[in-house]
């Protein structure tokens, strides 16, 4: 059975518990001034915490060798996301190989719950969910992402190659 | 006198702006993502936002979490306690739409912070990342102070 | 009358039918390609395998008819492995299409190996190639490598519109589907083939990746492209109305519609609709005001209306009813004018030389859905030729105008006619440019926002359910007449 | 030893042309006829047990029975159309017997009381279309052909219909409605062509041998045809034997002639430094046979059931040990793939699902896994189409697969052909 010790007098004047409260507090400040680089604090816009590639950022629609959209628009990733925040308008391609394309892709970015569901859901690898955080927006911001904001906005560099190649699919008689 | 009194009247504007007091209501699992935020890996503090002990001493509000009818009550009182000029953020896609838990039942859309009381910043994610809730801090201090933020400035002398 | 019994269910049906008609009415399901019910046998797809009791081989259900006593099992393992195997061979060269295919979601592919087949193909081969886009005609795509080659269209171009335009060349898996030189698919019955098509091989232009088929609701409804009647579904959501299919009806129009009657949900999207009541007085220097609230110009209607009536009498009110609206409105409104002692009633016909014309199959001249309707409801009804007669000493004339203002070949002549009169308050669904210089013109809710009956040219009464509704402030004539009521009773 | 009732006169030039053939007795059958009732030459047909000589072995006399006795007109067809790989005996009759043909056929329509005939040749034969062309306005001039035949009151027409190449036509129904003018493709039976056939009136069809028999039964009578042959397929048949054997041809022996003695008596045994490893008994649609079952086979209709293989239309294909197998099956499903005619999804799609992989096992791009895969294709394409062109491409592939298994593994595992190293089938695309 535990023996509740009593405050002794001394203490009852606070200052002994304030000073060894300070001391830690500043045994701490010289410990951490000699050792810097144990700091492990992520000073944010300078320094940025490298995600893996799996991390599910912000959405990336990949691009095919001719840099065009890798997307065909069958509407699969509309099907299955939780929060319906995907909308797709097709249109027909003029290269009868190419049949159908989507003329606009949109993630309304508010309602997305960053799931990855489309990801699994693209047959094709249109639709990856980059190694980049989600950004905030102030409010008069437009949050529904577009075709250049998902797939050419500057960071990718012109778009992210899709595994899915047409030519290699054809040429195993897919 | 008059003109130091003008500079000095300058820095504390500045300062003011610069420096947030923040009141949370935490809840759901943003509210965790708040908390690495707050805390020492990610210490937004460096961005001069503080924790404030009583709503009438802050002046910004950030919610996270599915807003029910108890919640909604406490928005909008802690909003009405608030000292103008209140920023808030909103976190995580429960309190933006309210898309995670929706039902899409035309007849019972859910509440959202937005219906409630004015947003400054939206913070998309499910949860967000703390960097996205650091990134929406500096958004909100750009959109205080316009023009370069003193972390810019910094820089600026420090490179050349 | 021969009994059969299928799965241990007997059934007795009329002599000569099949066995896969039988299973159809006890609604145990076989699964077919080439079988339809409105089309000759093929037996060619051989997806209907059943084991009759005294045949050691499986039989084909839709060639074996019915002798009495015969039973039939569909789910023994023999028959199970059998229609397996028939599925994967459709499947063996068939195009990994579906993520661009407008069938995916009403695929009968993806149906039946959803439920016989299930199993992981073994099929390791190069596919046969074949031409993928090919135009049919100016309503229909084909796409070849996804054609099972069951020939139902064919069948159907041979024998419903007796048109030959379909065959099948080549021979064996070289074997492709295709119009013949210089005679596209163009007959006015050309997209029933796209419904009949069990695949996507057949695709509509009109609907061509406009949507996919699981996010569209459907509802049962009367096509009011003429005076047919056909039964269809429309398929909507939220944006509005995509597609029109036909509904099986035998004493109507069968299993087939016409091309025509697939435009009609075109006028009752939003962008053509007329969605605010448009006002035009002198008072406001005679151009359109836009958005005054329904309610109030009906009221204001209804006093007008009174007014009218009271100083220059009953004589000087017009009404021109077109044949496109419900029984229940004729009704209603025939008898709130009568009740106010109104009796010019005028019947605007769409166009008078083929009024009667009829193409055989299903489509009549007459293109609008309840004229019957009309004349069984309002007698004494004068016709156009009195009413341009008799305009010019109107006050007031109310036109019921037709919603599909395509079916109306002579429209400017008639709206000149029309605009011979002081004061003119058109009901109308679509927006259109010849209405401007009309004194009131009051959004109308098109067929597939009401219900109501309908009687066809064989003065059979269909009735319809509003699937939808796509403008909130347009009215039926029910509703104009419950806001002309109060305003117009006080006054007189 | 070799029975020549009907090729008995086929060496001697003077038998194709009408004077030498009524030389040496022809037409007498005809005149005997004509005296007859149709009803006795129907039943004399019958008790003679002839049955079919096209494939299908059906009783002639049973299918001329299956005719409604209403007096609708009715068509007789020949059907000349000898598609199957490696039967050529038809063509042999015809170019050596016109009239023998043309005499039966008058017979059995005077029998089935049918008014016109059509004798369909197949595409290829031009030679043979031109004697029997010739030999019909022979028959015509003679007054065998047209009105009132050798004054008995019954008038009949023949014409000759050249078909355009297809294999598939050899089947009833397709023949018909390549006859009709239509795509040539099996019709959904039933209605069965007797009740319901050309231009929708009642129809028999029926082979060139088996019409080329009757008149020898009405000569001697049906007990004098029971003589040769055993009780259920009597009488005798014509081979057409190919293959590496020393004297190639068409044999006229009785049904139930050993093949040991066909093969060494009438065809002169294997040529030297070839032995026998398979014999295909009744054409290319027939499962194979190994040189032990070949040996104990007899030539006639149950005996070959027994074997698990059919007589079929007598084109015995002698296979001997330098012939590889997987390149034989190659050639076999080449020939059913480019023949199907593709109106049933099992037969269009799967004869080139078993083509293909027959060729990606002979070219060793395959594993084990598809020998078994290639064998479970055909059994399901058994018995599910319109008509037996599916059977016909999946027997075979049965019978190489489960009798000489062994080759096709050894073309998989060595990526080299058992029998001679290097065959034909490695160089297969």
């Amino acid at each position: 059975m535990s023996v509740v010790k009593r405050p002794s007098q001394k203490s009852k004047w606070y200052i002994p518990g304030v000073l060894t409260g300070l001391g830690i507090t500043i045994r701490h400040m010289f410990f951490n001034l000699l050792h810097r680089k144990d700091i492990f604090t992520i000073e944010y816009p300078e320094e940025r915490y490298p995600y893996s590639d799996r991390f599910k950022g912000n959405h990336i629609l990949t691009v095919k060798k001719d840099g065009s959209l890798r997307c065909t628009a069958c509407m699969l990733c509309a099907t299955y996301c939780p929060a319906e925040c995907i909308s797709i308008t097709a249109a027909e391609h003029d290269d009868p190989n190419v049949e159908k394309y989507p003329i606009s892709y949109e993630i309304d970015i508010l309602r997305c719950v960053f799931c990855g569901l489309c990801e699994e859901a693209c047959p094709v690898d249109a639709i990856r969910m980059g190694p980049e955080h989600q950004t905030a927006a102030l409010a008069g911001s437009r949050f529904v992402y577009d075709i250049n904001k998902l797939a050419y906005r500057p960071n990718l560099k012109g778009g992210v190659l899709s595994h899915v190649d047409d030519e290699e699919r054809k040429a195993r008689g897919l | 006198m008059s003109w130091l009194a003008g500079r000095l009247e300058d820095v504390v504007r500045r300062l003011e702006k610069q420096n947030q007091f923040s009141w949370l209501i935490p809840n759901g699992c943003c509210g965790h993502e708040i908390k690495n935020a707050r805390l020492a890996t990610y210490d937004w503090e460096r961005l001069g936002v503080f924790k404030a002990s009583h709503p009438e001493q802050a002046n910004l509000l950030i919610v996270s979490g599915w807003v029910n009818s108890a919640v909604a009550e406490e928005i909008k009182v802690t909003y009405d306690r608030m000292i103008k000029p209140v920023c808030v953020i909103a976190i995580g896609s429960c309190a933006i739409t309210g898309s995670p838990f929706d039902t899409f039942d035309p007849k019972r859309p859910p509440v959202t912070v937005s219906s409630l009381i004015p947003v400054d910043v939206y913070v998309p994610g499910c949860p967000p990342r703390p960097e996205a809730i650091l990134r929406a801090i500096l958004e909100l201090q750009s959109k205080l102070n316009p023009g370069p933020s003193h972390r810019e400035v910094l820089h600026e002398a420090l490179r050349d | 009358m021969p009994k059969v019994t299928i799965n241990g269910n007997t059934i007795e049906v009329p002599a000569g039918t099949s066995v896969i008609k039988a299973a159809q009415l006890l609604n145990i399901p076989i699964a077919h390609y080439c079988w339809h019910e409105g089309l000759s046998v093929a037996g060619a797809c051989r997806m209907c395998m059943v084991e009759v009791e005294k045949m050691p081989k499986l039989q084909v259900a839709c060639n074996t008819t019915v002798t009495d006593g015969m039973v039939v099992f569909t789910n023994t393992e023999k028959v199970k492995t059998a229609v397996k195997w028939a599925l994967d061979f459709h499947l063996i060269n068939h195009p990994l299409d579906c993520p661009i295919c407008d069938q995916a979601g009403e695929c009968k592919l993806q149906d039946y190996y959803m439920s016989y087949g299930l199993y992981t193909p073994e099929m390791n081969q190069p596919k046969v190639k074949k031409e993928k886009v090919v135009s049919l005609g100016d309503r229909v795509v084909l796409d070849q490598e996804r054609c099972i080659l069951c020939s139902r269209c064919v069948r159907f171009t041979k024998e419903v519109t007796k048109t030959h335009e379909l065959g099948i060349f080549n021979r064996g898996d070289r074997s492709q589907l295709a119009t013949f030189e210089g005679r596209p698919l163009n007959n006015n019955y050309s997209v029933n083939t796209v419904d009949i098509c069990p695949v996507g091989a057949l695709t509509s232009k009109d609907f061509r990746f406009k949507q996919r088929v699981w996010f569209l609701k459907e509802f049962d409804s009367i096509c009011n492209g003429c005076s047919t009647g056909c039964n269809v579904t429309i398929s909507y959501n939220q944006n509005g109305v995509f597609r029109v299919k036909p509904r099986v009806n035998h004493d109507v129009n069968g299993f087939w519609m016409c091309d025509s009657g697939r435009d009609i949900y075109k006028y009752t999207n939003k962008e053509f609709r007329l969605t605010q009541v448009v006002e035009r007085s002198e008072k406001l220097g005679g151009d359109a005001v836009r958005g005054k609230p329904v309610a109030l110009a009906l009221q204001e209607i209804g006093r007008q209306l009174s007014q009218v009536i009271k100083n220059k009498g009953a004589q000087s009110v017009g009404l021109v009813w077109s044949g496109q609206y419900t029984n229940e409105e004729y009704s209603s409104m025939g008898r709130f004018f009568k009740d106010l002692g109104v009796s010019q009633f005028y019947h605007w016909k769409n166009n008078e030389k083929d009024f009667d014309s009829f193409d055989g199959i299903l489509k009549r001249g007459d293109l609008n859905p309840n004229t019957a309707g009309l004349k069984k409801e309002l007698a004494g009804l004068k016709s156009w030729a009195d009413f341009e007669k008799q305009v010019s000493p109107l006050e007031m004339i109310f036109v019921m105008g037709p919603e599909n203002f395509g079916a109306y070949s002579d429209l400017e002549e008639n709206v000149k006619v029309i605009k011979k009169a002081k004061e003119v308050v058109w009901f109308t669904a679509c927006e259109s440019s010849l209405l401007k210089e009309f004194k009131w013109l009051i959004p109308a809710k098109s067929f597939v926002e009401k219900s109501g009956t309908f009687v066809n040219s064989k003065g059979l009464a269909q009735a319809f359910k509003a699937g939808l509704t796509i403008v909130p402030d347009a009215v039926s004539l029910e509703e104009a007449v419950k806001g002309m009521q109060e305003s117009a009773r006080m006054v007189s | 030893m070799e029975v020549k009732l009907l090729s008995e006169h086929y060496d001697k030039k003077e038998f194709r042309h009408l004077e030498g053939y009524q030389k040496l007795g022809g037409y007498s059958a005809l005149k005997k006829a004509l005296k007859m009732k149709p009803e006795e030459i129907v039943a004399e047909v019958k008790n003679s047990g002839l049955r079919g000589r096209g494939g299908a072995g059906f009783p002639t006399g049973m299918k001329w029975g299956f005719l409604p006795q209403n007096g609708e007109p009715r068509f007789l067809l020949c059907n000349a159309d000898e598609g199957e790989p490696g039967t050529f005996k038809d063509r042999l009759m015809m170019e050596r017997a016109p009239h023998q043909l043309i005499e039966g056929m008058i017979i059995a329509a005077f029998g089935i009381k049918s008014q016109k005939s059509y004798i369909y040749i197949r595409g290829e034969y031009y030679q043979p279309y031109k004697i029997v062309e010739k030999a019909i306005e022979e028959a015509y001039k003679a007054g065998l052909l047209g009105k009132n035949i050798l004054g008995s009151g019954f008038d009949h027409e023949m014409d000759v219909y050249r078909g355009a190449g297809a294999y598939i036509v050899g089947e009833e129904t397709a023949l018909i409605s390549s006859l009709e003018g239509k795509k040539g493709q099996p019709k959904l039976k039933p209605p069965f062509p007797a009740v319901k056939g050309y231009l929708e009136k009642p129809t028999i069809v029926n082979n060139v041998e088996t019409l080329a028999a009757v008149p020898w039964i009405i000569n001697n009578g049906a007990q004098g045809y029971k003589k040769y042959g055993t009780e259920k397929s009597p009488g005798t048949k014509l081979f057409s034997v190919s293959g590496n054997v020393n004297k190639p041809g068409v044999y006229e022996v009785p049904l139930a002639y050993s093949f040991k003695d066909l093969l060494e008596n009438e065809c002169g045994g294997m040529k030297p430094g070839f032995k026998l490893k398979a014999l295909i008994p009744g054409g290319s649609s027939c499962p194979v046979l190994n040189y032990d079952e070949a040996m104990k086979a007899t030539m006639d209709y149950e005996c070959m059931s027994q074997m698990g293989s059919m007589l079929g239309s007598g084109g015995v294909i002698v296979i001997d040990d330098k012939q590889c197998m997987v390149d034989l099956l190659n050639v076999l499903m080449h020939f059913y793939h480019h023949e199907s005619c593709g109106q049933c999804t099992p037969c269009r799609e799967g004869t080139g699902w078993m083509e293909k992989l027959s060729s990606s096992i002979g070219a060793g791009r395959a594993q084990l896994s598809d020998i078994t895969l290639l064998d479970k294709v055909a059994r399901q394409m058994m018995g599910t189409t319109i008509c037996a062109l599916s059977d016909a491409a999946a027997l075979p592939v049965i019978s190489f697969v489960s009798k000489f298994r062994d080759e096709f593994e050894f073309h998989i595992h060595e990526k080299k052909c058992k029998v001679k190293g290097h065959c034909h089938a490695q160089s297969h695309h």
